[in-house]
């Protein structure tokens, strides 16, 4: 898909990450997927017992999420403050983060390794989720072929999608993609306070 | 009255040079007042020991009302009695701060007869500020001075007293006519005013447009700016006469555009109104040229405040256009509900704008009804550490609304 | 001073704060001068017992850096983290933040309230520390002076202090104005993350 | 030897089109190996009932090393037992990834002995990977690559294999040897490598200019950039043959560069070199007629890292310039330095930039030896809440070194 971008701007570097490590540098990339859970994991508090380590577990959640259960020998989680990013899973199976149901993708764009021009970027969030829909995802696919084409038509030559979408402002960019701003695109992890626009003027 | 009481040849090599001097404005009132000389005294021995004597705390006011008067002492009572108590009183200035020359000089005469005469004129807040007094003259002062239409201002964990740049009264790029609102919000919200009720303060200030003459942005919990949907209108014969009279017009205006939306090729100007951010570089170098059109109304911006306790923030956008239109109804009725939220959610001396940012923007924008916008936000969020809520599938992903 | 400047340049806001609160929009000046303390105030633990409300004292601290302590009846500072801000003076005049030896001036720059052009931005440190010399403090003056004449020598019509600066970058204006860079210029508050350079792509 | 064991619609739906099609290539490995044949399986069923079922953890290695080897097992070894076990063998790869056909020939030969066939060529670290065998494969398989002069890779809380840019060996833009710099680090860091005792993973990535093809400054704790002191040279003749062969030379190159340090008149560039920051766009873009000049050497940056567990990190610059050449002593001792650091001041599982970020720059940069300079920061500090040591005022402020 890249190459018909190429011709007219720069090219893309279209990755793709099995989990939110977004090993390889997919988390600067031009338009990257990647896999992510959206459910608090069920906690089989018997297996927790036996086949975990209970302070390995807390210490593992980067929210504090996870605090003793002393009554159930296990542990519990503040649904509150769990993003599902899995690590409790990583250091304790009987946390079972996966859920076919529920697991899914999001497209992060506009990332970039080097410092040509512009200094390397983090690929910022475009679309929150989309069902994970194998053989073939043709909603992703189709996702991306959208942001793709939008990018050729608007960059200009030599623009990558980062150095585009800064030119233009992320509003311009929700509004030329046609893609819906949820809660999901506001920064509510550690770093909100940068990423808040401090001024009125904005392009409509 | 009082003659000098203190040798001051620090402050005195301030009186030297072409300039205003406040040494001089000082030892002026010192000669009736015995507060404005003990003032200068103190203000000497701190020159010349390198550090402050005042002192504040200690709550000072009048009946009825929780706020208004700041109570401020001396630390050297025996050395300086005059500023034994050196209170400062706010008076709630009118919006745009115009008044008449009979108006000041009643607050004048009021202020000789019961404080230093020392006035600040106006204080950062907005408010018109009175500086030294003492805890017996309060009652009287604001006796003498609510006869006389005056009120007191906000201070302490209240609503502040609103402010607001001049406007429509003299300003052509105004958007909004911020003396009405500001005087419509100080209306709705006397009780909140006079009566400290909140987790901290709460400051409103009013622009009439992102030149933002009153600093809404960088000192208000709620900052509204005037803004505009539609196009610039320009008038070519009047660019023809800035570009006569010597401005150079592609490196002082196209050049100088952030979004560079402006083309001139000698001829004619041309504005790509889709792509302005409406920042007002070319419409405050051209006003004669350059005028907007179209719909009037505000962006809402929230949670500003200086640098004390952990760091400073600036305004950011909340409500990307609100319509501002007399009896404010909408406008008034969020400032409630977002004053409910904080009051909901903060621990004592929490800004809302720290509350905003420790319970997330998703929260405060529920409680308040306004949707997510890309205006929001510089960019959106980095790491894929993302929260969702059931309703959110059903809402929107199921509905494939992207 | 601002007057030379305005001429060929924009107009200066030149502000004054006489503590780190910076009240009325200082901390968004183009040139301001902020009074600030710079040692761990030195704790009078017979009047904290009898004057001050100790859990209110400790919960004044930005930076916890207040603790009981217990044996005094009192409380101790952490000199690691004590950063001098004075707040724990405010609700408990026992542990007296004013040393006419060390208090001294900083000098910020590049900030600005409104829109115009550009959004508004924070004043940065531009000087750290200057001794408290009444009644005309020449070094401060002189290094305003400094900055002013640089600034108006090299900016654009229309550029304010902190757009000159963003244009030609922070490297850039410590090589102007000849001012050197200390340890004291590097965020280590709390916002660190977002002010280091990221790039290799800066100027000698 | 094995004929296919699954149903695999879902795969087979990936083989159709024109592309590469990775279920083509496990079913030409299935045809020899179970293993890869179980993989299939797996990921079929994977596809069918949308979610994974590998393991890992567990330590598996080889004697004498700590790493190198990454357990990796199903959670279904009844239904698949072909991938009981799965692990993960990482090759360390030659400087720039250099490789005879018949090198790679060999390392073919043997993987198809012991393991599934599959590679990854390379893996994210750099390293040439092998994917899926067992653990009592583990000594043979490193016997006899080792015996053909082939080494494990880096692994677990380690030194991992530095990797670099090809480097002067096929670019005319690199200001360094990256590849005798990564081969001289990896050969000093050999027992950091193997024997892993750091608080977690460390990689070192160098690239030889800005343009950063090994994206050291996304994901390296160590990211070495090379780049020059000096000016860039430019040959005017062949500026004119870019613009002969259709280059728009005002609108790619001096309206896209950052620094706005360009000029042309349609016959002559101009740079300012004073202004230049380079990065690398008008060299990149018209390498025939722009060339750096001047010492060479490289800036210093650290700490990038991928958003587990607390937020990515991109690296910052530490050393603004430092010269690199044989035998690298000053970069090796400086890495020494920063590792010890690092040991020193870090909880188990932080990687150093975290650490930084915590204790603070000035902790880090005194004790590699390394002065604050403004290269390290975008801008200077915004709240005026600033740490003094005694000694700076000795050293700096008494002075009056401003």
């Amino acid at each position: 898909m890249s190459t018909c971008a190429a011709q007219s701007t720069n090219k893309v570097r279209l990755a793709v990450a099995c989990c939110v490590n977004m090993c390889g540098a997919v988390h600067c990339s031009d338009i990257a997927l990647v896999a992510l859970h959206t459910k608090v994991p069920p906690i089989d508090h018997e297996r927790v017992g036996k086949i975990c380590e209970i302070p390995t577990v807390i210490s593992s959640c980067p929210t504090r999420a996870i605090s003793p259960d002393p009554a159930k020998k296990s542990v519990k989680i503040n649904e509150e403050k769990c993003m599902y990013c899995g690590n409790c899973f990583t250091v304790c199976p009987a946390i079972d983060i996966h859920n076919p149901e529920s697991d899914g993708v999001a497209i992060v764009v506009g990332g970039k390794i080097g410092s040509l021009r512009s200094a390397p970027k983090f690929s910022k969030l475009a679309i929150p989720f989309f069902y994970n829909e194998p053989p073939r995802w043709p909603k992703i696919i189709a996702a991306v072929k959208n942001i793709l084409e939008v990018y050729a038509k608007n960059a200009r030559k030599h623009e990558r999608v980062g150095e585009w979408i800064d030119r233009i402002g992320w509003e311009k960019f929700f509004k030329l993609t046609g893609i819906e701003f949820t809660f999901q695109h506001i920064d509510d992890f550690t770093f909100m306070r940068e990423t808040m626009r401090t001024t009125p003027a904005f392009k409509w | 009255m009082s003659k000098k009481k203190h040798e001051t040849p620090m402050l005195d090599e301030l009186k030297k040079g072409p300039w205003p001097s406040f040494v001089k404005e000082i030892e002026k009132a010192a000669v009736k007042s015995e507060t404005a000389n003990d003032t200068l005294g103190q203000v000497e021995k701190s020159y010349r020991t390198r550090r402050g004597y005042w002192k504040h705390g200690g709550i000072v006011g009048v009946l009825g009302y929780g706020g208004g008067v700041i109570g401020r002492y001396t630390s050297l009572p025996e050395e300086f009695p005059g500023v034994k108590f050196f209170h400062t009183v706010r008076i709630n200035q009118p919006s745009g701060w115009f008044y008449t020359s009979k108006a000041l000089r009643e607050i004048c005469d009021i202020w000789d007869k019961y404080g230093s005469g020392l006035t600040n004129i106006h204080g950062s807040t907005g408010d018109l500020v009175l500086l030294g007094t003492n805890t017996e003259s309060l009652e009287a002062i604001f006796a003498e001075y609510s006869s006389r239409g005056w009120d007191l201002g906000g201070s302490g964990s209240a609503m502040r007293t609103p402010s607001c740049c001049l406007g429509p009264a003299r300003c052509e790029w105004s958007n909004i006519n911020t003396l009405e609102i500001n005087y419509q919000l100080t209306q709705e919200f006397q009780d909140e005013l006079h009566r400290p009720a909140f987790p901290y303060k709460f400051k409103i200030k009013t622009s009439g447009c992102a030149v933002d003459c009153v600093a809404s942005i960088a000192r208000a919990d709620l900052s509204i700016i005037g803004t505009w949907r539609g196009k610039i209108q320009i008038d070519q014969s009047e660019v023809q006469n800035y570009a006569k009279k010597g401005m150079n017009i592609n490196a002082e205006i196209v050049n100088m555009c952030p979004t560079q939306c402006i083309t001139y090729d000698g001829k004619e100007m041309k504005i790509d109104d889709a792509e302005c951010s409406r920042c007002m570089h070319c419409i405050a170098k051209m006003t004669k040229a350059l005028r907007p059109s179209g719909e009037r109304g505000a962006t809402l911006l929230m949670g500003s405040k200086a640098p004390i306790v952990v760091g400073s923030l600036l305004s950011w956008v909340i409500v990307p256009f609100i319509k501002l239109e007399p009896p404010y109804k909408e406008l008034k009725e969020l400032i409630r509900k977002m004053i409910e939220w904080w009051d909901e959610n903060s621990k004592p001396r929490e800004r809302i704008g720290e509350v905003i940012e420790i319970k997330g923007m998703r929260s405060f924008l529920e409680y308040i009804g306004v949707p997510p916008s890309p205006a929001q936000v510089k960019w959106p969020r980095k790491d894929p550490f993302i929260f969702f809520k059931d309703e959110d599938f059903e809402k929107v992903f199921k509905k494939g609304k992207y």
